[in-house]
């Protein structure tokens, strides 16, 4: 990132210490409970731990597929390489009204403003990545910062996980405890016989295990890779911090406990259904819908994703379908 | 925490969730259960329970040995029910997959080249199938295996059989 | 209430530990973050403090005046002697789709199966009626109780707070220090200079003193009365747990800081305003819509309620306006 | 806490919220300020800021001291800004308002009956005008008071002037 991006930010707040931000037309503030973003058109408040999930996800995923909904009112639509940040774009209420707002910003660019953000009104002790348990309260007036939690690196194997050179599995030694809720999950690796010269190919690893030791939730990163498929397992718990509204076809695999997708109309935000998934489930979430999904017991889940750069225009156009199989 | 129980599934025990249609096509979802379907099919058939454009997820209901298959990119196996053994060796002359191709082909014969290794994977355990390489999987008793590829020859969709149709 | 009334509840779950609640063709359950709802067309998740703070609401209030909405789905519609409880009823979604479910209970009688759930869901700690801030974290399993916070009694003036033999004013004596956001709240009482035998008669007290020792949030509670013209102040911090929508019309006037209420249909829940509230701003709610408060700040809002009985009739007929006045 | 600060309102300094319109009219919200509609009265006006079928929220200047009022049923007085006395007396013959009348009305002359007595209300302080009492409001610096009271005579109506009619 280049330095020459520059961050509007006022002074600390003299009542409540955190600095507010400029960004386009766009302006953001925070107290104890709430955050506050304005545009030309409106305003709109957002409890503080929904919007630091919400921006912590957005951020670590660089902006991710598609659009990223805060709420049902603010978030952001990744073009790759330039990203929309809107108000009511995707509220049938607010565009009705005429109160949606859209602005266009480099990647770069924007990201140097919500790093900024997510910095100053994340305090001590409170980790956006976490599950509610455990962490501290989101709330109160400026105290502090943690640094350590909110610049995690998000995990991008290039082949497998545990194959030589790429990310390495997951130990108590390198820093990953099992978490609480997957204490039962047996840590044993697979037996390994490699004829010499072999080496690095007879490869494999305990996923299941590796995902018992995540120390975030909600954060689906590349385990392996076939050319532009991409698996993105992730460990849950409570809710997703944003409504993802995909601008292609993901694909679930539910491998452990359960989760509760809500499923929205991706443009209005009318609900069309609750889709429950238990372990062995696997779905598609069509590309005109926004999902979030609930998960009382932390569990395991594939997200699968196919990165190929030409699937948001095909879509779009409707040269492909939203579903991905008729039957 | 005094106990916890994380509830994974098996050919012997899996609980299907579903859709609850608001304003929707069940269909829309794709929605099946790999033990289920693993549950109905023939060993070692690759049953397609996910599909985006060229990609596939297949099922395979692994039980006794399978035919030798490969491949000429990365496929990952993903063991989510019993005990597999993998067994790699190199292909012989003639009996790779054609360059550029793609998802597995089933071998005529066993390979001619080298042994490679083997491994013993159980639930939630993930190989690596790698490009080139020739596999075979074992298991003594029922399990299930995902596997992480491209549409290929071998890949058998079933949609209708296998998804869901119905609001819960 | 009659010893009589049946409440239908499981024993203790083995792995989360709480009691599973049957009502007509309802069912309550929770594990460590959510309470799921289940009516015979569908189901619904909302998270343990949303529905525990919404519940608590309902009991202390006695199902209020007309809709108290948990949320988007859930609810209760008072008929003042019986009481409607819903799902999807007030849900343009679920309307359309035909999954709102409405079933008829007498007063008593579902209040018994709800004070039953509010105390068994309700940990050690946790208090529904406190701010955020205030209170433990509602999450995890089942662990011990807080019988004294759920049981308070709300409080009813019959005249005013302060008059002979009415309610008392507050003190740190009764049980009542000040808050800790009103603590520059002035504490001085008014002169009081009562000519022999008329000293019931010559009253006044200091409410905004009275309001700055609230140990509650989010529940107003009669304070002085005009025959069916009650003020029930209240204090405010964090959101209103419900989504309220009155059965007539009713007033705030916001006597300190800012509250913004996000308004939206009563019927639909589309979205149709939202109204900043500073200090001396008094407005109306109308009878056709649903209100929820944003406090950052603790706040002091008067809420003014006209308890006459014959007004949800002469709304729903029509033959009273939805708003107060026409100008 | 290191410090907080409350914010009330006061006829010097007070911030107006408004009405940001979804779909909606603003005149559905009978929208004032208190402060606001006092800056803009004259003394002890008794102007409706809020109405509820026959019962009103009255905004009342205070400046200097006030006519005798009366009223058949309890009042309550609630002091918004400024100090303000309350004198209490009991009407003479004939000076007591109609049985079963509704809102105070104005007495052409001093009370006749005993002092009651008199409070010294500031900010935030309540002030019960019970049922049958005569009633007299002295300020020496400009104040607010709002009162709990049945529409009645000299209750005025000015809506279009005091209400909000835009969105923000
Ligand atoms: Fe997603
Ligand atoms: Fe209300």
């Amino acid at each position: 990132m280049s330095s020459a991006i520059a961050v509007q930010a006022s002074e600390p707040d003299n009542y409540y210490g955190y600095r507010s931000f400029k960004k386009g037309k766009f302006e953001f503030s925070r107290d104890e409970y709430f955050v506050k973003v304005k545009w030309p058109k409106g305003s709109h408040l957002m409890p503080a731990d929904v919007f630091l999930r919400a921006l912590q996800r957005d951020v670590a995923w660089n902006f991710f597929y598609g659009t990223v909904n805060f709420d049902h009112v603010f978030g952001t639509l990744n073009h790759y390489g330039t990203v929309d940040m809107f108000a009511g774009r995707f509220n049938d209420a607010y565009r009705n009204a005429g109160l949606d707002y859209v602005e266009t910003f480099s990647s770069d660019d924007l990201m140097a403003t919500f790093k900024a953000v997510l910095d100053d009104w994340t305090n001590k002790g409170y980790d956006p990545f976490a599950a509610p348990e455990e962490t501290a309260n989101p709330y109160g007036r400026k105290n502090g910062s943690n640094v350590d939690a909110i610049s995690r690196q998000r995990v991008t194997a290039q082949r497998m996980v545990g194959c030589a050179g790429d990310t390495p599995v997951r130990t108590d030694a390198n820093g990953y405890p099992v978490n609480r809720h997957f204490a039962d999950v047996p840590q044993d690796q697979p037996e390994i016989h490699a004829e010499q010269g072999f080496e690095d190919e007879v490869r494999a690893f305990n996923l299941f295990g590796y995902l018992s030791r995540s120390d975030v939730t909600w954060n689906p990163s590349v385990c392996s890779v076939v050319r532009e498929s991409l698996y993105c397992p992730t460990s849950e718990e409570f809710i997703l911090p944003v409504e993802h509204g995909n601008d292609r076809v993901e694909w679930f695999l539910q491998m452990s406990d359960e989760i509760t997708w809500v499923v929205k109309d991706k443009e209005t935000g009318a609900p069309r259904a609750n889709v429950t998934m238990r372990a062995g489930d696997i779905a598609a979430m069509p590309a005109d819908i926004r999902h979030q999904g609930y998960s009382a017991k932390r569990s395991m889940l594939l997200v699968w994703e196919n990165n190929s750069g030409k699937i948001p225009e095909l879509i779009a156009s409707g040269k492909a379908p939203v579903t991905p199989v008729k039957f | 925490m005094p106990d916890v129980k994380t509830v994974f599934g098996s050919l012997a025990d899996y609980q299907k969730g579903g859709i609850q249609v608001i304003n929707d096509d069940p269909r829309n979802y794709v929605f099946s259960n790999v033990f289920e379907v693993a549950s109905k099919a023939r060993p070692y058939e690759r049953i397609a329970v996910g599909k985006n454009f060229e990609y596939v997820i297949e099922c395979l209901r692994a039980e006794g040995t399978s035919p030798w298959f490969t491949c000429d990119h990365d496929e990952f196996a993903l063991v989510m029910d019993g005990t597999v053994e993998v067994r790699l060796q190199k292909p012989g002359a003639g009996q790779a997959a054609p360059a550029g191709s793609d998802g597995a082909i089933q071998m005529k014969d066993a390979p001619g080249g080298p042994r490679m290794g083997r491994m013993v994977c159980r639930r939630g355990h993930m190989a690596l199938l790698p490009k080139g390489a020739a596999y075979q999987f074992h298991a003594d008793a029922p399990g299930v295996i995902t596997i992480q590829t491209v549409h290929g020859p071998l890949t058998i969709e079933r949609w209708a059989e296998i998804c869901e149709t119905r609001s819960i």
